[in-house]
């Protein structure tokens, strides 16, 4: 990189973290790594909670009949489970944290483009939080996370705060794609083209794009329901001449695009994570970033797919069956090029670099069983059986919480300024990774026996998988546990990391670590792709546009 | 695109939009309302109501002189507001009578399949 | 194609799949077991391809420099069309499967299904009714109509590979043909509240001797002796509830059961004697079979197919009828055939 | 650009200039219009989808029962408020901060008008019985006993196609519909009004005196979404 600021070796005196240490100083600040970190520390919460109900579930399950709870709690537990991951973990996991973190940081930004928002972003969400949570103290809600009508509107449940919640929970994510998009467009670094995008940005881009689109329908569902739940208007009632079909189209429009909110920085992750590893820019740099607006875009179009054997009509799940196979398609084409970005590479096998191989690892097994559950009519056996709750936590747990942890191993450095031990790390993440196959793994053969998911009890013959699931998950909490001790112990007794401790050529690596409070010393002019490890031949038509941009970055500096 | 370059649209012009708009109204109300437009009826009503949004957006909103990417943007919205229609009128539309009551395309109770 | 199934039937164990009791079953699990082994195949060759470029490749300094590599254009063509072929032909067949399953053959046993806070009723339209259990005789095809009393369930049967959501207020269809006998289990696969586990019934698959011998004695023992598992309104078959119901809801105001259609006084609608499968003109011209769907829209929606010669009257039943109940009429008015002996509503 | 001058800039430091900050938040504010423009969308799905499976139901109360000339006052007052928005963003840019005020004040002027007729609207439905859903108390056979007995109205019912037997399941969903649009829409009017009055404060203020018309051309942005909704609003529920 040209970009030769004068980076203090090791860690630097001041930085983002000791400029103010009080309360007040973390409350108000409008430093996008601060809240950042707010929203890292708000995520983990969250998970744990989230976690912690999984593990009660698991525990349930354990015997056919009941066991530590009634079928009210069960219902009570799998829907907070389930509200809790999707929409106050995944959703705002990736985007809050390293989204917030990077974005400024890769595109040579000092902040995002409206910090004030950023912050009241993060308080609109820890209110949506908050409210969610209240609800779930005084009863909870008992209708799954999906919140079908006219369950949902009949139930006797605190169905409206929880929706109150994750309205305004949503309010924030929108406000968080605005805020995204707009500084992708407008705070690019002098020399930073589109072409030249980190992926991990592209990612974040396509995301925030999804939020913005998909997001206030979300919004207008959970009021069409409290509403409906509150005063009976009818909207979804058959009774009353409504269609309860209508509800599902609503919430899969949003939902299903959630998923690629989900997915979609946590393979941005990947691209950045293979590449600093593998000393090579990304193979297919136009298709990476091509598929990720493609996942985008085709993600709106394929919601149907949950409703195949809802009373949907069979024409429209033919619709919803051809427009799903492509989004398979995007993915298939992310899958290849990041393998082949190894090829003639220089690998080297950091716990972050497991993580996206485990990444890797999940989004292949988990979406071909998702294409497998697309194929209309094998879906007619499959849909509402823990196949489909084995596919979507291969993709959730495994792809989306693997792209989590290999982003915070791959940035924790760059973070906190500190080095974690390796060998731990890469132990942790071998629990996690053998916990997660024997947790869900049996559940795949528990779908295609026919065992229907949202069981509280279940016939004799589905209990050994069901053991042996429930064991996988006691590792699998284990693992998350000991993450969290090798982390928290590298925060205090860690090495120091230096600036780059990957030799990552990435722009985030660009700055010493922790950052300072502006993130850069100067402004820094991109004239190099992102990971460009490889020697650029004397003479080519890349090194002469290299001289070219440095010269018009030069120029553009005010 | 700072502020300085736009184009200087002058109270005059503003009015011509808003007179624009007026009579557009009228005739969205009229062909609704008294004229004999067949099939063409509600695409007529929508085609027209596009036409005053654009008039609004391109030069009330000055989308005209924002930028290709808020261009974008706008357009995109619109798609996915026709794409949401489209595909779940699709269903209803394409459903065995039975599985709703009130209307399918399709009298006889086996469908098109 | 048939000896193939059956000599790959023992993938059927290592995916722990359900025994196969119906003819939607191989169809469904075929498709399984090649998408399982090429995904199978993918995976492991993805995995060979990492693991070796992992071992080829490993980094020998820090800073390793490396070399240029311009993917070639066919490479990323066929990342996409490899793909994309792939998953067109799956959606190709499963699809064709999917509307197969979709089409219940015309000469198919009818069977009313009736989810309700938690559990399953079926009612044959000539014959009992029943709770959680319901019988089928093997090689004949049974179409289910499916409906709900309350929310939102969902009809699974594991082996038979059928599954089919129950909507309140309307109607929807599942068909599927028994290869053997036996027990099976059935779900209910669309979380539904508080005992949504238990909602749990059986079909049992009998020979067809054994099953007319079966529903003839059901038929022939008179209907109210049967304690029906202690549900008033289940006392009485379809047909019988749909005389009182018809009786009870007015219909009968206007609609005689009598071929001449002589009520007195003068009947306002038509009769309704002969009315099923007849081809009816309406009002606007067109003719249509008078189907289910047609008297169920007739009850719903009375006014959008008006027969011809008759003045726009009846009200809409929507909202009045249950949905059970507006089956329960059109079941007996079934019955009203011409010349048929057994007018049941005429006590 | 050294930290020590970014204090006396005209914009915040992350940016390069004035007109860069502004740049951004006009970007920002299409991006938040495209996310109410889908806001909507979800509901209009709703009313065309049950406009579908109850066409004649739904025409005949847009007929009889909705008031078109309020409709299409109302509609005449948004377009003329959407006006004076923009003269106010005009005058911002010339940096005439009192004409900036005084056009606002007008707008809000007109979206009270608006409110008020909608007032109207409102509370002779709530009178009629003409409610969502289970509040849905109306005798729609009498309604249509009447029209036939109107031979004015019966040519418009005749000509509009409108099948008078069709009339009666679906009337409820129509009201339902008609007060969850226009009442998220009213939502919508008074967050502009509240809004706008707080730019207009700013205004009198001469705040716009020396430079910076982004929060004016912003507001103005909100409210001729506002109005844009309802230019799809009139026809939908009105006139079709
Ligand atoms: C992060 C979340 C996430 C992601 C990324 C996905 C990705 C996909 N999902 Fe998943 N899905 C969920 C989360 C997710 N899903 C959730 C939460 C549910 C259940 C909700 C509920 O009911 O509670 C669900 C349910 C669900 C269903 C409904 C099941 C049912 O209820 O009956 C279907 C059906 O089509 C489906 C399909 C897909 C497909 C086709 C993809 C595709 O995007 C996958 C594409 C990826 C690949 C295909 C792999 C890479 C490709 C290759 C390596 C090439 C080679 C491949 C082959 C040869 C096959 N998903
Ligand atoms: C992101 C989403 C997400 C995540 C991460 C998980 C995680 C897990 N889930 Fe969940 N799950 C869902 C989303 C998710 N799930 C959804 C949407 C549903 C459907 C709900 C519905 O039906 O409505 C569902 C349903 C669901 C069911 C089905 C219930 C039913 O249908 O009856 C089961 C059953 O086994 C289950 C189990 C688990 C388990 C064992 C984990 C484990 O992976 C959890 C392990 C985690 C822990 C044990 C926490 C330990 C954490 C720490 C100690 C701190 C760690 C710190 C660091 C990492 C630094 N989940
Ligand atoms: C006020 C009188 C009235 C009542 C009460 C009434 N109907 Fe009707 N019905 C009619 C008339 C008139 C027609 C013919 C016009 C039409 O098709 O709507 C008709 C037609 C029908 C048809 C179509 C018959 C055909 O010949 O094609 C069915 C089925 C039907 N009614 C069922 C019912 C049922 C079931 C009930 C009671 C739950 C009922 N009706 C109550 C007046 C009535
Ligand atoms: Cu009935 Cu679940
Ligand atoms: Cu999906």
């Amino acid at each position: 990189m040209s970009t030769h600021t004068a980076l203090e070796e090791g860690f630097p005196a001041k930085h983002f973290l000791n400029q103010g240490t009080t309360f007040k100083s973390w409350a108000t600040t409008i430093d996008h790594k601060r809240i950042a970190l707010m929203y890292l520390v708000t995520v983990l919460f969250t998970f744990f909670l989230g976690g912690v109900f999984a593990l009660l579930l698991r525990i349930e399950l354990l015997t056919p009949g009941p066991g530590i709870m009634d079928a009210q709690s069960y219902n009570r537990v799998f829907s907070l489970h389930g509200i809790i991951m999707v929409f106050l973990f995944m959703i705002p996991a990736v985007p809050g944290v390293f989204g917030n973190f990077m974005l400024p940081l890769m595109i040579g930004a000092k902040d995002v483009a409206f910090p004030k928002l950023n912050l009241a972003t993060y308080y609109i969400y820890v209110l949506g939080a908050l409210f969610a949570v209240w609800g779930l103290w005084n009863g909870g809600v008992d209708t799954g996370w999906t919140f079908y009508a006219p369950y949902s509107t009949t139930t006797a449940t605190k169905v409206v705060p929880v929706l109150l919640g994750a309205f305004t929970v949503g309010m924030s994510s929108i406000l968080t794609g605005v805020n995204f998009m707009t500084t992708v467009h407008t705070l690019r670094a002098p020399g930073l083209t589109w072409g030249k995008l980190p992926l991990f940005v592209w990612a974040i881009y396509g995301t925030a794009a999804v939020q913005v689109l998909a997001t206030p329908v979300i919004g207008l569902v959970t009021l069409l329901v409290a509403a409906e739940a509150g005063f009976g208007f009818g909207l979804f009632d058959p009774a009353r001449g409504g269609d309860p079909l209508l509800m599902q189209h609503l919430f899969w429009f949003y939902s299903h695009p959630a998923v690629y909110i989900m997915i979609l920085p946590a393979m941005g992750v990947v691209s950045e994570v293979i590449a600093t590893f593998s000393r090579r820019q990304v193979f297919g740099y136009k298709m990476l970033a091509g598929s990720t607006l493609g996942i985008a875009l085709v993600g709106f179009f394929v919601w149907g797919h949950h409703l195949f054997v809802s009373g949907q009509s069979t024409f429209n799940a033919g619709v919803f069956g051809v427009l799903t196979m492509l989004v398979g398609v995007f993915t298939a084409i992310k899958v290849f090029n990041w393998v082949l970005t190894m090829y003639k590479g220089a690998i080297d096998f950091k716990t972050p670099f497991l993580y996206a191989m485990g990444f890797l690892y999940f989004i292949i097994f988990g979406g071909m069983t998702g294409i497998a559950l697309a194929v209309v009519s094998l879906d007619i056996h499959w849909h509402d059986t823990y196949f489909v709750v084995a596919h979507f936590h291969f993709v959730m747990v495994g792809s989306v919480v693997m792209g989590f942890l290999a982003a915070l191993h791959y940035w924790f450095p760059k973070m906190f300024g500190k080095m974690y031990s390796d060998r731990w790390g890469l132990a942790a993440a071998l629990f996690v990774f053998i916990g997660f196959n024997v947790t869900f793994i049996p559940q795949f053969l528990l779908g295609n026996m026919g065992m229907p998911r949202r069981y509280y009890q279940y016939p004799e013959v589905f209990r050994t998988l069901n053991v042996m699931s429930t064991a996988g998950a006691g590792l699998l909490g284990f693992g998350f546990a000991f993450i969290l001790i090798v982390l928290v112990v590298a925060l205090i007794k860690g090495k120091v990391a230096g600036p780059n401790p990957w030799f990552s050529k990435g722009y985030e690596w660009n700055t010493t670590s922790p950052p300072d409070m502006h993130n850069f010393h100067e402004v820094p002019v991109m004239v190099d792709a992102p990971h460009a490890y490889e020697k650029v031949p004397e003479g080519t038509l890349a090194a002469q546009e290299a001289a070219k941009t440095e010269a018009e970055g030069a120029h553009h500096h005010v | 695109m700072s502020s300085d370059t736009h184009k200087a649209h002058g109270t005059g012009f503003y009015f011509g939009i808003l007179l624009a708009l007026g009579v557009l109204t009228f005739v969205t109300f009229w062909t609704a309302r008294h004229m004999e437009t067949g099939v063409f009826h509600t695409p007529l009503a929508v085609v027209i109501a596009t036409v005053k949004a654009f008039l609004v957006v391109w030069f009330f909103m000055h989308l005209s002189d924002h930028g290709n990417s808020n261009k974008a943007f706008f357009l995109t919205s619109l798609f996915f507001v026709a794409l949401m229609i489209a595909l779940i009128i699709g269903d209803v539309a394409t459903r065995l009578p039975t599985a709703n009551p009130n209307f399918s395309a399709f009298k006889e109770m086996r469908g098109p399949w | 194609m048939n000896e193939l199934i059956e000599s790959l039937s023992w993938m059927n164990d290592v995916l722990f799949l359900p025994p196969q009791t119906s003819t939607l079953a191989p169809k469904i699990d075929f498709l399984h077991w090649q998408i399982f082994i090429v995904t199978m195949l993918t995976f492991f060759a993805i995995t060979s391809v990492i693991i070796g470029l992992y071992i080829k490749y490993r980094r020998k300094e820090d800073h390793q420099v490396t070399e240029v590599f311009h993917p070639p254009l066919w490479l990323e063509g066929a990342f996409i069309a490899v793909p994309f072929v792939l998953f067109m032909a799956w959606f190709t067949l499963g699809f064709h499967d999917f509307v197969w399953s979709r089409t219940p053959p015309k000469d198919a046993i009818d069977v009313y299904v009736m989810g309700k806070k938690w559990m399953w009723k079926y009612s044959y339209p000539d014959g009992p009714n029943m709770i959680d259990t319901l019988r089928v005789p093997v090689g004949r095809p049974v179409r289910l109509l499916i409906t709900s009393r309350d929310v939102i369930h969902s009809f699974f049967a594991p082996t038979m590979r059928v599954k089919q959501d129950a909507l309140p207020g309307r109607y929807t269809e599942a068909w599927f043909e028994a290869t053997k006998t036996g027990t099976y289990p059935i779900f209910c696969a669309e979380y539904c509240g508080l005992n949504h586990s238990a909602m749990i019934g059986n079909i049992v698959v009998m020979e067809t001797r054994e099953y007319d011998a079966w529903m003839d004695d059901v038929k022939r023992n008179t209907y109210a002796s049967r304690i029906d598992i202690g549900m008033t309104e289940q006392q009485a078959t379809m047909v019988t509830q749909g005389a009182k119901l018809a009786l009870e809801k007015g219909c009968a105001r206007c609609h005689s059961i009598d071929e001449a259609n002589t009520l007195l006084p003068p009947t306002l609608g038509p009769s309704w004697v002969g009315l099923y499968r007849a081809e009816r003109k309406l009002a606007d011209g067109s003719t249509v079979i008078a189907d289910e769907a047609y008297l169920t829209r007739s009850m719903m929606d009375p006014m959008v197919q008006l027969v011809a010669g008759y003045p726009p009257l009846m009200p809409s039943y929507q909202g009045v009828l249950q949905s059970g109940e507006a089956a329960a009429i059109a079941e007996y008015i079934k019955t009203l055939k011409k010349d048929s002996p057994t007018k049941l509503g005429a006590r | 650009m050294s930290d020590a001058s970014a204090g006396m800039l005209d914009h915040a430091p992350h940016f390069n200039s004035a007109a860069h900050e502004k740049r951004a938040a006009q970007m920002g504010m299409w991006l938040f219009l495209v996310n109410e423009v889908l806001l909507f969308a979800g509901l209009f799905t709703a009313f065309f989808m049950y406009r579908f499976m109850y066409t004649d139901t739904f025409r005949y109360l847009a007929f009889v029962e909705l008031d078109w000339v309020m409709g299409t006052v109302n509609t005449g007052v948004l377009l003329a408020s959407s006006f004076t928005v923009v003269l106010a963003v005009q005058a911002a840019r010339a940096h005439k901060s009192n004409q900036v005020g005084l056009w606002l004040l007008a707008t809000i002027g007109f979206a009270g008008v608006f409110l008020v007729i909608k007032y109207f609207e409102y509370t002779h439905k709530i009178h009629e019985g003409l409610l969502p859903g289970s509040y849905f108390s109306y005798d729609l056979s009498e309604s249509i006993a009447r029209v036939k007995g109107d031979p004015v109205k019966m040519s418009h019912i005749a000509d509009a196609n409108i099948n008078l037997n069709n009339v009666g399941n679906g009337a409820p969903m129509f009201f339902t519909l008609y007060f969850f649009i226009t009442g998220l829409h009213g939502i919508h009017v008074l967050i502009g009004m509240g809004l706008l009055g707080w730019m207009a404060k700013r205004a009198f203020n001469g705040e716009f005196a020396r430079r910076n018309d982004t929060p004016i051309e912003l507001s103005g942005m909100y409210w001729h979404l506002v109005d844009l909704i309802w230019i799809y609003v009139y026809p939908m529920l009105y006139l079709l």
